[in-house]
């Protein structure tokens, strides 16, 4: 905690907290049917995007994730509202209502997706490095995948061509235990993720999840090496997703005792209790800033209300520039 | 006759044939401990272990491969796919080696293995999510490609392609796992190969494979109230095709429309088209039209996912034209 | 006008592009230091260094996904596939990433980047590398997807697609690499979208695109020999196709015959057909035939090799056909 | 040298010399267009087909490799005509002449190819194992594939399944330095290639190529490991090939020193030099020993001459069962 600014402690937490309400907003509007298809809910993670996201400056940085990527769309800045608006299929949404809760972007905010296909934004990143590089810009590439991704060709392929190539990259492995309802040692030969770094020649670490602090230290130094150096490096994030893989995801597949389990180490409650210890924030000022998220979330949902629904002649639009 | 899910009557298939045949096995992402994706393969690994029922990484291509090396090696995978979408990263497997082994290989190898899962669009997924990739398999030979409108169908086409020699790709829809309908009890196989007139009549053919075919039913009851009577025929298999079939009824009508909801350009459904208009060409009183899906990627919105696809309108417009009531 | 090879056709518009603008790169197996499998990078690497034009390891997928990358950020990448054969790996790239992010971005991401490589057959290579694969790209909306059969047509639409700021599937020949032709020494550029009638004449339509135009003139010829005047229409492009060019000619002809090289079955040849048959029904005096490749994977054997593709007797029995001459 | 039987050494040394005898002739061949299409000569590689096969049994095991499948086939005893007459694409060729030089099998040898795209065997070797495990049977799968393709995603997939699911595979990676033009280094992260079966929780070893006997040896113990552990494990054999990449390639991308410095190395020389040394064979027995390949070689060819194109119909047959 030492050398923290208060404000930027209370930026991080605000931010985690954000995420988790509106999170909890999208899956109550997902029971309404206000919300269709596959949602893929990000609480427990917030620590991951928030802290990873807090390395970078999106001026010159990007990000890209998967589909779980309610998250990832809040911490680079977009307006919660724009992002509900999404998930309801509405014109105002970030994507026109063509996207949804899978396909979220921001070009302006370098916010490259939501992408759907497991492992398949990989070389979406790493070409996005590639650009940074061949245009000798000072940029780096933060690229989010689950544990289940690191089995696809595209993840092998991808870093051994960053690593031959020494593209700024940084390959965050968000670790969640699970893919789908799979356990992640059940389908993976080796236990610890990081490990696989080795095999392209660049640094791999495992990293505390549920600790924000922990990830924006880790991911800052290994933002430095790829901004200074060019050396891409591989981190593994240990995390927890609190509810099922999708909403139609009961999750039977693990006990109630492992999920309390994780709820102990829930990352609002560690960063909110450090810094109640050194008083960086009361009681008092953290109601109201939870207060304030839900009144934020709150508005997104009315807005995405009150947007219309895409006229039909934008099924033909946005194929072509 | 008992009134099972089109998910059970696939469970049923996959059941018998792993009771039937030892080398029957199941392969795919979430098939074992989570009983499937879509619950089509719910209670089979509790009843054949995880030997015979096996949990894959996300993998696709890799897993694709593992099972067709194991047909070449004399065991008879079914590998699930979890959505058709996902098997694209699967297709130079699928294309290179399980369609050409047997032939490059000058007849040396035979390949009993079946590809199979959803395909085509459910609700609200949008574009990578929603894809019919009928014609990208149906292009290809040394494939057979087989598609499942009923739990009867489901169930004894699923049956003929386990037990065929060759690869079988077959395509479900997620939309129809619930969908309940007659199976009997006893044991029967659908041949691969055979269209079947899911409703006779004699003022016009049309012609559909998969889901949409509900909603040609849909369309030609409408029609019916208007006493014009439409010949509904499945296709059910796509490669082989039933050309007889398709013949034979549009001679008796002559006219025909296509209902297909893949994108139009190059599809199987388009080819069907040509195929009409060329055997049938002194037979037919109008042009073959298409009922395509509309030539986009999938929205996310539901009312433009709903008009990117064929629709009861849609087929009755085109029957309007091919019957000049237009 | 000087003469050059297709391969330099393919260089110079490259290279021209290269010059252009510094965003254009070119990036595949064997490109820089090798020139390329085919040769067709002679030099590039040499002129503008291994930044911009960038040998990649054997990872298709990796690297087309890559490319797709780059293009949504700003850059112009060609993406040279050794052969089409070995673009089925990164087909998922393509069609899932390429072809859909502006869409479902919502028009946020433009993509401008070339895929290009040898398509179809070329000698003795039996079934894993002698695909003809239009059929898949040209069935994705999304994606723009051309064909070039002369050193000509070569360069600038090639240039056109460089320049062009959505995703363009680009299909050549290996057995045209070596092809000469004019060529013009200023700067030109073929619109994408555009056929192009190589041949004109009153009797018949042969509708055809790539490598196989050549056989398709030489039955022309043929034709032309016994009074039979063909309008040969080179497509060059599939997506979009434009289909005011077919129509015209056969408005013109009434009679009209497709050749893809191809399998026939939900090819980019059959759906011609089909619009043909469709669209000018009332036009029309005789069916439409598709010359398709025979419907089997590729064998090795030359003389089986060549029995299985379009050939000038198989073009000159369906005009017979279609002129009711047999 | 020690412990091993004379015959067992000459069988060896005679199958190598066999095996260049057989790719000299087909290259010569190509020269007269008797050849077409893409042929990959294997001189150089000798050992590692010999080496390597001579460590399994093909009642029982399984041997796939790529492309470049000529020394394979012979290794695993298949006739050199029957191999001569599918290159000159012949009826009485192993695949009835549909499939040529890069496809050769023999489902009887348990040689299953002979595959054309670069990776995509791995995971059919991988699935031959599977059926092997799943049987409960005895044997193990030797997949034999180039350097250039340690880098397709297949390869990645492939080994973590294997590894995860403890399948009697050997992966061996022939690593020749060159995948067509490109020399392996300028397109790998890591340049010990056996290094990333550490990815894959199984056990990796680099292997001298030019000499037959570590090659067996090796082998054998890789072998070992897969039959009595079911514990899959990734060699890297470091071979040359002497000649291009296939008949079209005229190879500058290397310096005739190079080539000169491994020719040096010659597998045959190398095993010849120990046998002579101690007296396992004479000069004049080796010499009777080429003689007899290079009629062997000879005959082949007259096989392959003499033998009937197929016929047209045939085009349309081995599609399906
Ligand atoms: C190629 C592919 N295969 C399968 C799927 C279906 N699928 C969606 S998410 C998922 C699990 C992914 O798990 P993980 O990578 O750990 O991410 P998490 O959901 O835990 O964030 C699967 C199998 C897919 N989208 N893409
Ligand atoms: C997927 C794929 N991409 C490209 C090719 C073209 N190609 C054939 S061989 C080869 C080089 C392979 O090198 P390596 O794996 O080292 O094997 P070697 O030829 O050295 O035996 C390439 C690029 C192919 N056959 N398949
Ligand atoms: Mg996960
Ligand atoms: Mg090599």
């Amino acid at each position: 905690m030492d050398g923290y600014e208060p404000e930027f402690l209370k930026r991080l937490l605000e931010q985690m907290v954000l995420i988790r309400r509106f999170e909890e907003k999208a899956a109550q509007m997902y029971g309404l049917r206000k919300i269709g298809g596959f949602c893929h809910i990000y609480i427990g993670q917030e620590a991951v995007s928030t802290g990873s996201i807090a390395a970078i400056d999106l001026k010159k940085d990007y990000a890209l994730t998967a589909y779980r990527d309610h998250g990832h769309a809040i911490s680079v800045g977009m307006a919660p509202k724009i992002i509900m608006a999404e998930l309801f299929g509405k014109i105002t949404g970030c994507s026109r209502g063509k996207g949804g809760s899978m396909h979220l972007f921001d070009v302006d905010r370098h916010f490259y997706g939501g992408h759907g296909i497991v492992g398949a934004h990989i070389p979406l990143a790493t070409g996005v490095a590639l650009k940074v590089k061949y245009n000798n810009e000072d940029g780096v590439v933060l690229c989010f995948f689950g544990d289940g991704a690191v089995h696809q060709g595209a993840f092998h392929e991808s870093l051994n061509m960053a690593g031959v190539w020494k593209l700024p990259v940084v390959y965050i492995c968000e670790n969640n235990q699970y893919g789908m309802g799979t356990d992640f040692r059940r389908v993976s030969a080796v236990h610890d993720l990081s490990s696989l770094s080795t095999s392209y020649n660049m640094p791999g670490k495992q990293v505390d999840g549920m600790d924000v602090l922990a990830v924006y230290e880790n991911v800052t130094e290994a933002v430095k090496l790829a901004r200074n150096e060019s050396q891409p490096s591989l981190l593994e994030i240990r995390t927890y997703r609190y509810m099922g893989h999708s909403m139609s995801d009961p999750a039977t597949y693990r006990t109630k005792e492992e999920l309390q389990k994780h709820k102990q180490q829930d990352p609002i409650l560690i960063l909110k209790g450090k810094m109640t210890a050194t008083g960086a924030i009361t009681d008092e000022q953290y109601k109201q800033m939870d207060q304030q998220c839900k009144q934020t979330v709150a508005e997104a949902v009315e807005f995405a209300e009150a947007s219309r629904v895409p006229a039909i002649e934008t099924l033909y639009e946005d194929v072509f520039k | 006759m008992p009134q099972i899910t089109y998910r059970e009557a696939l469970n049923q298939a996959i059941d018998e044939e792993m009771a039937r045949d030892e080398r029957v096995f199941l392969i795919g992402e979430e098939v074992a401990l989570y009983n499937g994706a879509y619950k089509v393969s719910r209670g089979l690994c509790d009843k054949y272990g995880e030997r015979r029922v096996i949990d894959t990484p996300i993998s696709e291509g890799g897993f694709t491969g593992i099972g067709i090396g194991a047909a070449m090696a004399g065991l008879r995978p079914i590998v699930e796919w979890m959505t058709f979408n996902f098997s694209i990263q699967a297709l130079d497997q699928v294309i290179n080696n399980a369609a050409k082994m047997r032939y490059m290989s000058g007849g040396q190898f035979h390949l009993p293995i079946v590809f199979r899962g959803p395909n085509g669009p459910a609700e609200w997924l949008s574009a990578q999510h929603s894809q019919t990739l009928a014609a990208i398999y149906a292009h290809v030979p040394g494939l057979k490609v087989i598609s499942a409108a009923t739990p009867y169908d489901a169930k004894g086409l699923l049956k003929s392609a386990i037990r065929d020699d060759n690869p079988v790709v077959m395509m479900e829809a997620e939309l129809l796992y619930g969908m309940k309908g007659d199976v009997p009890g006893d044991e029967y196989l659908i041949p691969i190969g055979r269209a079947d007139i899911k409703r006779p009549g004699g003022d016009v053919t049309l012609i559909t494979f998969g889901k949409v075919l509900h909603i040609v039913l849909k369309a030609a009851e409408a029609l019916a109230e208007d006493a014009i009577e439409a010949e509904v025929i499945d296709l059910r298999s796509l490669r082989p095709l039933d050309e007889d079939a398709v013949i034979q009824s549009v001679s008796k009508t002559s006219r025909c429309v296509v209902i297909d909801e893949s994108w139009p350009v190059a599809s199987a459904g388009s080819y069907v088209a040509h195929l009409v208009s060329t055997k049938c060409f002194d037979l037919l009183d109008a042009q073959v039209e298409l009922v395509a899906a509309e030539d986009v990627p999938m929205p996310y919105n539901h009312q433009l996912e709903l008009a990117a696809q064929p629709s009861v309108e849609k087929i009755l417009a085109a029957v309007e034209k091919v019957m000049y009531l237009d």
